[in-house]
Order: structure tokens, then C-alpha cells, then sequence
């Protein structure tokens, strides 16, 4: 049987896995050495591999991703990691106008084999400049690669790939996933950075899904099971390139789509997987395809608010059964004695992070 | 993790980067700058000790510590003022003259909070009491605070910009891009640099060259002053030089106040078991407490009221706080856009 | 007869009126003042209102639009240009984790009324990084007016209305739009910042575009006309947000969709045109809709890839007869007599900008 | 648009900010220089003629009259050494080396350009010269550069990477923040300032205030220097000691090149007439032109050879280069992503 660990703990292997295998694998970020190691995602490993290949940066987004850039064109492999996407967008302009760019433009002289890994954060207040998640904006740029691991063993594994890729890959963490577990082997091995994967086979009703989203979909299917619905559960594992042969397939037997992204829905995950239904599975469909995803609004700080502005499970499953002409209503989940909030992952999170 | 290093309150000394202090509060004065340290302190204590209570859910930065630097330069500002702020803001926004009951109301996330609930600890914000809001992305609010300045001058209004800022801060880039040209422009501003040794668990050898963070100062055309941010007198000092050149109209000034933090970066508790900081640093910090420079110009009777007189104000916070409304789910879709909705 | 000037001038026109309306409107941006006045459209205005309302920054674009939001919380209306999306990167974090917040999370005690104009860049080897169009980036961000005016007189209106709002509001202007002449009246007027218009009304097909796309789709549906086929053309004007009804109430006629964007499609405007129609004109869609957007590849700088890599009337008539399920191949615009490459808008334009 | 003002070569004159230059080149060096000074001339010259025959479409940022920063500098640099450019970036390219067909088929967009036409001037690239490539986003190549010295120093290599960047540059945070960076991690780099007195027309006052880029070293831990760019000896000196500083291990230096761009900020043509700089101060710095202030050192015969020379391979090129094929079509979808495609 296959052992089971937590998301962050994949990563943390995955990362030392890495950096074992080749010396030209660096970790860098702002608490990447200190005592909390990025929610436990970098610990033990600038012990391990010394303050060379592990370190810490000045509050330098910008110019240390070029940094991380310039590194990688010498032969370097650099992590980067950002505690929130909120404070990379800082680094927008080296990873969008440069390192996504670079062997394109130079005639493909050039490679950028970096790694970003940006955690999206989310309750306890994190509100409007702690809990973006800005996925959509790196799906939209040619040149880079960007994932969204659900699960445990992606997670390990597609950092693995992502690290050995010379593509700018980005990765984005959703900081609910981190206390999840699943099965992951202990061996390194890498998981393709471009393919969807069908977790739940189901009939009447796909819902593509990447990152949170995905085990939120993974409870919607349940409830809709209950309510006699047939869910498939296809989880994206990448959003640039969306895998559109495995959801083509999935719509071909279902005819009806979801699509659920932790981001915004104007222009985002959400809407270029509607776009891709439409444009070449148009026949399959028999239903409006349907969103769920953030509204357009800032996220807030109190958790009065916080809890009616991410969708989750219950919202899964209600547009799953708007896509079947059902408008009976799903109920909320109760919250477990003691529980006023849903502003956190699991109760044994107490803030502030 | 590298060893963690021991760096006394004076090892950092004054430095003068041409930017001199000038005299020393009124005894007066002093009182109120005292009672503002205080106020500061014993409002961030009652968050620490309620804190786990989790009824306040939002990332909270507390200031203990580092009472003095918004303490001594608030008392320059006038009621025109600008104040802006980052994510270790409370003291900021109390030293301006920001409402208590409407702070602790937002870390609770009520609809009485001063952003509706809708910023947390991280979003401050009191328009009536010159204090312009506070943002937790680091530096972010430094260059609109250099915006808000140069609005004044535009208008020929006598109005100085405050803003506040740790030393973390000052490794990013739009820093640089703001201090250059609040000196092209020639603008009203006071920036006020708290360097307490470290960005959340990382000292300063990590993240910068050694040499004062005020001598960035004139790369930018501007005189700084780096002093000891826990003796409140030194502060306001050099604050007193920088903001007559701001009203005079000659241009801004950067003050570095070497200080420290008590507690951990994020939350209620101490933190010198992470290791990353020394119990024989702390120590050393904690002896040379804001409150205990300063306490040799207010009489220990006046303390004694002044803490009465504090604590019930913010018995009174909390017990309003807690007994607010949470805001109204149709609070969710209001002020999306100005004007769009009520 | 309404006067027809340029786009160009009409920018410059709705900005003279907006500051002598409003000695609270400022105008910045690099060259702003200068002897070229960014293509026209500053130009003669700070001799006009002087170099306190008129005038250059410093190459510091981040901290520059922090100071435009902190003088437009003072009460100031401050326009800032940037001569290409590319270099907007750079400010990308205080416009969207500032500015587009501040009102909403400040609980409506703050407003950021700045106007931010940007010129997407196109041709004579623009290349990589000077011929971006980030539209999506804007519009998937709450808080933010994203507006694509394709016409003078829209372009004079909606620049009038954006510095009358007291929100912050992006204006993308492609450059190729610049010397074109439509009627535009002498006087200060508002357009609506909100909703698209239904400029040539057809029966088979429906063309939704912005900005020089909806130049093209005009184009495309003359062609079109020629083929047989009557087109319909919606120019969006605003991508956010994006007038659904005005969408859906063409899409009720015509059944059919061709969504045409300067940006890249995945994630794009495209996409979430697209999306909306999935969403909620199923019922009205015959075929499956189409989109006509640049490839997920950097802008190459040669002309010779340059003409293969940007999409225009052709591609999209190409899309509307696939609508109709016709495969017939719609022929290439002649180049005129003496031009090799498509990669200027007009002979007038002989680079280098 | 203000007046336009007059600032002659030598008013702002060598400023010793830690960074003092040692010695002079050896006649050979120094006639090595001047053949690269030169040679960056003729070529530009040469693009400037044909420009308007309009087949080398693509925004082009010509550097007459700044020949002598990429010649003297590179004249330092060996083989193993690095160079990172920008928008005027042909001097510093062929000053390290790069292959002159292959820039100019790039700027006329054919397949035999050094980056397969898909990049044009702006985007110039010899790995083989250890040129790494430029870039027209302002600033943006200057933190790549450090990435690249530090990935050298990581593998205890010895290589030096220059940086070369314009006045404007400085201007962006991403350069401070770099500068900071390879000062605390003590990089072998040096900083070069094209400092040319304006950014495409907008002059220094409007953008910084009065004190020398070359003071920014000392704001971020480095020895810095400002020099007259047009003397071809004071850079090298300089040039020498940043590069010793570089080799031995000591860190990084910034070098402020003061300068003047001849032609329009881009495209082949006089600008004057614009307004935004005088006839006067063009005069003046025209007579202060590099290869007159470099002629000293060289007999007037060996320039004619040189010239000649010169001329006949910059003949060749532009043969080459319009006969060349353009890419074709299947390019387009080529090196995407590494390893994607062929
Ligand atoms: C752009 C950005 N990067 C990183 C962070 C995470 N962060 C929050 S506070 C902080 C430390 C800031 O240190 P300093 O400016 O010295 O302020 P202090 O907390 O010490 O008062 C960091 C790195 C952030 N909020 N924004
Ligand atoms: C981020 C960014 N902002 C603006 C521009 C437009 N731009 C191109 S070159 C230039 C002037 C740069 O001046 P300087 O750095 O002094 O170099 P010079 O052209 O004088 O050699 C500007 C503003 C740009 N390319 N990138
Ligand atoms: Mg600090
Ligand atoms: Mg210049």
C-alpha cells in the first residue's frame, strides 16, 4: 500500500527530491530558510543543501524573478516561491515580457527552466491583497506552463516534471490543500505537466475542475450522487494547456459541463474551458454549460462575507442540476458543532495564516 | 537558518544623512506623546490576549515595541495631515487619531468596523482623522501617500504626508521609484522607515548591504536621519526638522527609527523560540521599552490615571465590538463601483 | 454633417475639453509633454494647461500609478498613458491590488477615479514585447472599467465618461486605429463606458469584437456580403463589463458567433464572449461559435512571421462561413501595388514606431 | 514642453563616488578600442542610410556618439565574460563580439539573423560572444545580468557579467533592486550607465534630481564612479578597477558614462529641429565627438586602413543579409517551448 502524506509534505519532498538529484536545482523565496519553511514546504532543506542553493531574498519580487531568470539561463534551475500570488504580481513583467518569452524571441537560443510556485490564500481574513487567484493571467501568456496539482501525488510529481522542464512552468498552491492526504510513493517520479485526469466516472453531468476546486467537485459529486445524479470529476491538473481531448471525451458522454476554477470568472479558467466546449464539442452538448467560479467582486476581510463569497460543493452541485433543468435546491453542509465560520480549511487551523 | 545574531538597541547609532534633529518636546508634549505610546500599547496587549479567542479572524500585526516613531512623529501632524500605512498599522492609525471603537469593530469583522468589515486588521482607514488607509502589499502605500502630497501641492494646501513603513519595505523597488520623485516634485513628505531588524524571520545581512537605510536618502535627493526609534524624544526631534521642510515647501525628508518588535510578525505571541532571533536580543530590546525611555518626563501618578483612563476606553471597544452586527449579506455586492450601488 | 477627424484627435480633443472642464483632471505619462506628444494625443496640452497638470514622470510606471491613485483619493482626476500595454506590466500591482480594491475594501470611503490609457502596439516589428494587448489581465479583475473604443467618436465619449467616473477605469487603444477618420462632434459629450452597439445588422451571423477587431469584423462582413452571407457586428466597447444582452439579443437573431479579439483567445475575451454565449444563449446557438484571436505564441518581429501571426477580416470571415458549415476559403486581401508586408495600417506609417 | 536647455560635455564632470580608475591602455589596447569605436559607427551609420529603404522594419535605437562605454568596457571582458543590453544595444554587441552578418540580417528580419528574425534590434543574442541577449523593456536585462553572475559565482566560475542600461533605466525599481541584490550576495557585475542626458525626449530634471547615478552605488553598498563617456580612457580606468573589484571577489561597481546620442531616440535621423534638446548643446557634444577624443592615440593612417577594412565587411553583411531568406511559415510555431518543436 501506498504511503500517505500531506500536500505540503509532497512538496517538501518533491523540492529535496529534486535538489538531490541535481545540483543545479535552487530554492529561493522570501522565508524559504526560516523557521515556518513556507507552511512547511522548504523545511530542512537549506540545512540539507546549504545557504548556496537555499536562501532567502530581499522583498524583491521583481528583480529577484530576474534574478531567478538569469540563473536559469546559465544553466540553473531555480524555485521560486511566493507565500501569496498577490505579492508576485510584482513579477509580472520578468516572468510575462521575459521568461515566457525568451526562447521564442531569441530564435530558441534561449531557455528559462524556472519554477514559480505561488500559494493562493484564502479565509481568516485574508481578504482582497491576500487571496487572489490570478491563474488565468499566466494561462493567458504563450510560453509559459501553468498547473494547478489537486492532489498529493500530482502535486510531488508535477513539481518533479516542472523542475526537470526548460519551460517557465508556474505552479499555483491552493493553502487549503496543504493538510490534504493521499497516496505518494516515496520514489521521485514526475507526472505529465499537461494532461486532465477523469478521478469519478460519471454520466449525466462533467465537472471540470483544477486545484480546490477539484475536491470540491469530488464532495458535489457525492451530494449529487444522493440526488441521483451521475457526476464525472475531471480534474484539470493544467490550465495552460488545457487538456481538451480528455474533456471533449467527457462531454461526449455526458453532454453537460461545469466548469468550477478558484479565480474569477470574467475572462478566466472558468470561461476558456466554456470556450473550448463550445467551440469543439458544441455537438455534444445538450445543456448551457455553466460556471462556477469567483464574482466579480474584491475578496473580503470578514468572514460574514468571506462565506458567501466562495463557492464551493454546494454551488458545484446546483449548477450540476441547472445543467440537468433540476431546480431543486442543494442544501448547505452543516457546519460541525462548535462552528460558526467556514472561513478556514479544517478546525485545526486558528490563524492568523 | 543561520545562527541567529544578537544586535544591541545601540548598536545601529544615530546617523545623520542631513537630516538633524531639532530640540525636544514641551513637557507637555511629552505627556501626549507618552499617553499615545501607551494607548498604542495597551490596545495591541488586550488584541494579543483576546486574540485567541479567534473571534478576531484576520492576519493581525501587532506593534508592541514599536510604539514610539508613530507616537513622536504623529505629534507634528496637524488635523490636515496625511498619515498612510502598511500592515503593522495600528499604531499608525491610533497615533493619527483614528477611532478605537471603529479599529477594534474591524478586526472583528462588524458592519461598525472603519472599513465595513470588508478590510480587517490589514485595512485600516479613517478619512475624518487624516489617516488614509493602510495595505498590507509592502511599500505599496508609499508611493500613493507621495500621490496624496502631491495633490496638496497642487492645490497650495499646507498638508504633509506621513508615511510609514518597515525596512522590509525598503527593498522594493517602487520605494525607490516613490522617494525619486517625491524629490523631483519636490514634495511635502515624511517618510518614516521602522526598521526593527527584521522582515518577518529574515535579518538584515540576508536582504541588505550595510549601511543605513536613511542614507538612501541621498541617492534621492533628500536629507535622513537614522535615530533610536525607541526613544521617543530622538524621534520627534528629527521629526521636527523634517516636517518644517515639508511645510516650508523644501521637499521631503526620510527618517530610519531603529526599533524592534516584541511579539511574532503575525499574531498574538512571542516567538524567540523559532530560533531566529535571540532570547539575549529580545532581552535587550525589551529593557530598552519605549515606555520606559520615555518615562522619565510624565510623573508615575499621571501614568497610572492615564492607564485607567485607556483601559476603560477600550473595554468599552471591545465590548461594542463584540456586540456589533456582523454586516448584511447584501453588504457582499456594495461598493463594488462609487455611485454603482448604495 | 458631424466633422470626421481622427482617432488620434479625438483623444487629444476629449482630453483638452475633460481639462478645461475639470482643473482637477491631470495628464501623465512618459512624453507626455513632449514634441511628439505620444502620437498626438497630448500634444499642445501642456502649453495649454501648464506643467502642473501636464507633464512627464520618471521611467518609474509602478510607483507613478500608486501616485496617480494617491492624488486621485485627494480629489485629483489624474489620466495616465502608457505608450504600450507592455510597459503597464510594471504597474500591474497598483492598479489591480490597489486601485481596483480600494473602494470596496475600504468599505466605499475610497475612490480611485484615475483613467489609465494604453496603446497596444502593433507591426513594423514591434515584436515580443511592444505588441501585447492584456485586455483579459483587466477585465478578469474586479473593480476595474475595461473599455476597447474602436471608433473617434466612441473614443472622444468614453474618454469623457471615464474622467467623469469615480472609478478606475483602463482605456486600451490599439495603434492601428489611430488614423482613422469617423464623424465626431465639436462638443464635449459623454458615451456610455458599458455597452456594446450594434454597428451593422445582419441575419446569419453574429461578429462580437472590440477595438481594431471591430474594424476587421466591418471588413469581413463586406467580404462576407460578397459570399452570400449577411453579418451582424456587435462592437463590445467595453470588455468590462461585457454587454451581455446586446450579445444575446444578436445572438436570439442570428444563432451564430464569431468572437474577434486583438489579445490571445485562451483565458481571453474571446473566451469569455464565448462563455456568456454557452451560458446564456444556448438555446439560440446553431452551430458551434468561433474564435479569432493571435495565436498562443510571442509576437515575432519579422514581417514574415508578423503577417502570419496577426488575424484579421480574412480570419474572420473564414470563421463565419465555418458557422454556416461552408469550407469555402476566403480569399486574401491583395496586397495594394509596391507593398510587400501587412504590417503597417496605411503607407503613411514608414516606421520606426 | 519647457525650454530646451544647454548642458556641454564637460558639466557634469568625473565624480569619485568609491570606484577611482587606474592606469591607461596600452597603445594596443587602445587602438583596439578605437577600432571598435569605429567600427560601432560605421555600422550604425550604415544603418541609419538604409533605413529608409524600409526593409529592416523594426523600432531601431542607434548609438552614434556613445561608441566609447561598449568599447572600453568590453575592452576589459574576456571571452568567458558576460554582457546583458537594451534597447541600444548594437555597441555593446558588437563590442563583446557579436557576429556583425548575423545582427544585421536580424534587423532585416531573415532567417540567418542571430535570432532567426523573430527578435529584430531589440532583441540581439551571441551566446557564442557571450552576449546574452537584450531587451527594450526599461531596466529589465539588469537583474537578468545578476541572475547570471550569481549562477557564476554558485559554480565558483570566473566570469564577470556588464550590465548595460541608459539614464531612463535607473528610474525603474527593478534596477535598485537588483543593484541591492548583487551588492548583499557580492556578485561579480558591473553596472554600466549609458548616461546620456535624456530618455527618448524627456531631460534629467523632470526625472531625477540632481546628484550623480553613479551616488546610487554608494546608497546600495557599491563603489561607484561617474566619467566622461566620450573619453574612451577615463572608462576604461575606471572600467579596470570595477573589473578588478569583479575577478577578485569584491562585488559589484556601478560606472555613469556621461554621454550623447546623436540621432533621434529611435530611428536614423538628425532630431533637433524637435525642440527638445538645442542645436547648441548637439554642437557641442558632436565636437566632443568619442573618435576625436580617441583619435590621439592613433595614426591617421591606420584609421583609413581601419575604415576600409571596416567598410568592405559591413559591405558583406548587408549583401548577405538581403540576400538571405526570410523564416519561413512553419517558423512561427518553432521554439515555442524548448524541446516542443525542432
Ligand atoms: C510584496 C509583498 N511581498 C511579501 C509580503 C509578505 N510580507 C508581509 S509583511 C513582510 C515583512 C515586512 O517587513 P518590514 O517591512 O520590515 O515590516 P515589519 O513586518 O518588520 O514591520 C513580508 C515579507 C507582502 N506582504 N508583500
Ligand atoms: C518599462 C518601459 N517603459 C517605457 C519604455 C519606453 N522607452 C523606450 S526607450 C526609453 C528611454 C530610455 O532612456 P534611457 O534609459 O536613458 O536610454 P536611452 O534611450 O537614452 O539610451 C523609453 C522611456 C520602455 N521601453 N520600457
Ligand atoms: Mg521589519
Ligand atoms: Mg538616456
Amino acid at each position: 500500500m501506498t504511503r500517505e502524506i500531506k500536500y505540503f509534505q509532497a512538496i517538501q519532498e518533491a523540492t529535496d527530491q529534486a535538489m538531490a538529484a541535481d545540483k543545479d536545482v535552487l530554492l529561493m523565496g522570501l522565508g524559504v530558510p526560516g523557521p515556518t519553511g513556507v507552511f512547511g514546504t522548504t523545511k530542512g532543506l537549506q540545512e540539507k543543501y546549504g545557504p548556496d542553493r537555499v536562501f532567502d531574498m530581499p522583498s524583491s519580487e521583481n528583480a529577484m524573478t530576474g534574478v531567478a531568470l538569469g540563473a536559469a539561463t546559465r544553466g540553473k534551475r531555480p524555485i521560486m516561491v511566493h507565500m501569496r500570488v498577490d505579492f508576485a504580481v510584482l513579477s509580472l513583467e520578468p516572468i510575462v515580457n521575459q521568461a515566457a518569452k525568451w526562447h521564442y524571441m531569441y530564435g530558441g537560443r534561449m531557455k528559462a527552466p524556472l519554477v514559480i510556485r505561488m500559494i493562493i490564500g484564502r479565509g481568516w481574513g485574508q481578504g482582497p491583497q491576500h487571496s487572489q487567484s490570478l491563474q488565468a493571467w499566466f494561462a493567458h501568456t504563450p510560453g509559459l506552463k501553468v498547473v494547478m496539482p489537486a492532489r498529493p501525488y500530482d502535486m510531488k510529481g508535477m513539481l518533479l516534471a516542472a523542475v526537470q522542464d526548460d519551460a517557465p512552468v508556474i505552479i499555483l498552491e491552493h493553502r487549503w490543500l496543504y493538510n490534504l492526504t493521499g497516496p505518494v510513493p516515496e520514489h521521485a517520479y514526475t507526472a505529465p505537466l499537461d494532461g486532465a485526469a477523469v478521478i469519478r466516472e460519471g454520466t449525466d453531468v462533467t465537472i471540470a475542475a483544477a486545484s480546490l476546486m477539484t475536491i470540491e467537485a469530488m464532495k458535489a459529486a457525492d451530494v449529487l450522487a444522493e440526488m441521483g445524479v451521475s457526476a464525472e470529476v475531471l480534474d484539470l491538473r493544467s490550465v495552460a494547456p488545457i487538456d481538451a481531448l480528455t474533456l471533449n471525451a467527457s462531454l461526449a458522454k455526458t453532454g453537460r459541463l461545469v466548469a468550477a476554477d478558484t479565480g474569477h470568472a470574467e475572462c478566466g479558467v472558468a470561461a476558456e474551458i466554456l470556450a473550448i466546449a463550445g467551440e469543439s464539442a458544441f455537438k455534444s452538448l445538450r445543456a448551457a454549460p455553466r460556471r462556477v467560479a469567483l464574482p466579480p467582486i474584491p475578496s473580503p476581510t470578514t468572514p460574514a462575507l468571506a462565506d458567501l463569497y466562495f463557492p464551493g460543493a454546494r454551488q458545484i452541485a446546483q449548477e450540476a442540476l441547472a445543467t440537468l433543468g433540476r431546480d431543486d435546491s442543494v442544501p448547505e453542509d452543516p457546519l460541525p458543532e462548535g462552528r460558526r465560520w467556514r472561513d478556514t480549511p479544517d478546525p485545526s487551523f486558528t490563524g492568523p495564516y | 537558518m543561520g545562527q541567529a545574531g544578537f544586535i544591541a538597541p545601540g548598536d545601529f547609532g544615530p546617523e545623520d544623512h542631513g537630516l538633524s534633529g531639532s530640540g525636544a518636546p514641551a513637557a507637555s508634549d511629552a505627556q501626549s506623546i507618552y499617553r499615545h505610546m501607551l494607548r498604542i500599547r495597551l490596545v495591541e496587549e488586550r488584541i494579543g490576549d483576546r486574540y485567541a479567542e479567534q473571534e478576531m479572524r484576520c492576519p493581525t500585526h501587532l506593534c508592541i515595541g514599536q510604539e514610539a516613531p508613530p507616537a513622536a512623529v504623529c505629534a507634528h501632524l496637524r488635523p490636515q495631515d496625511l498619515v498612510f500605512s502598511n500592515h503593522r498599522s495600528h499604531g499608525h492609525y491610533l497615533a493619527k487619531g483614528g477611532d478605537l471603537d471603529a479599529m477594534i469593530a474591524e478586526l472583528y469583522g462588524k458592519a461598525t468596523g472603519c472599513a465595513d468589515g470588508k478590510g480587517g486588521s490589514q485595512h485600516l482607514i479613517d478619512l475624518d482623522a487624516g489617516f488614509m488607509g493602510s495595505a498590507p502589499i509592502l511599500a505599496s502605500t508609499i508611493s500613493v501617500g507621495v500621490g496624496a502630497a502631491w495633490a496638496a501641492k497642487l492645490d497650495g494646501l499646507d498638508q504633509v504626508s506621513a508615511i510609514f513603513f518597515g525596512d522590509g519595505a525598503t527593498e522594493e523597488g517602487t520605494f525607490h521609484e516613490a522617494m525619486n520623485w517625491a524629490a523631483v516634485a519636490k514634495l511635502p513628505v515624511i517618510f518614516v522607515c521602522e526598521n526593527n531588524l527584521y522582515s518577518v524571520h529574515s535579518d538584515m545581512p540576508v536582504r541588505q548591504p550595510p549601511r543605513a537605510v536613511a542614507a538612501l536618502g541621498t541617492a534621492h535627493g533628500m536629507p535622513g536621519a537614522r535615530v533610536d526609534g525607541n526613544d521617543a524624544d530622538a524621534v520627534w526631534a528629527v521629526a521636527k526638522t523634517a516636517m518644517k521642510r515639508a511645510v516650508a515647501g523644501d521637499g521631503p525628508s526620510i527618517i530610519e527609527c531603529m526599533t524592534y518588535r516584541w511579539r511574532e510578525h503575525c499574531g498574538p505571541n512571542e516567538d524567540t523560540a523559532l530560533g531566529y532571533r535571540s532570547q539575549e536580543e529580545f532581552d535587550a530590546w525589551a529593557a530598552h521599552d519605549p515606555l520606559i525611555v520615555g518615562r522619565g518626563r510624565v510623573a508615575a501618578s499621571v501614568i497610572t490615571t492615564m492607564t485607567d483612563q485607556i483601559n476603560a476606553e477600550i473595554d468599552l471597544a471591545f465590548d461594542r465590538a463584540i456586540q456589533a452586527p456582523f454586516p448584511d449579506a447584501r453588504e457582499l455586492t456594495t461598493h463594488i463601483f462609487p455611485g454603482a450601488t448604495a
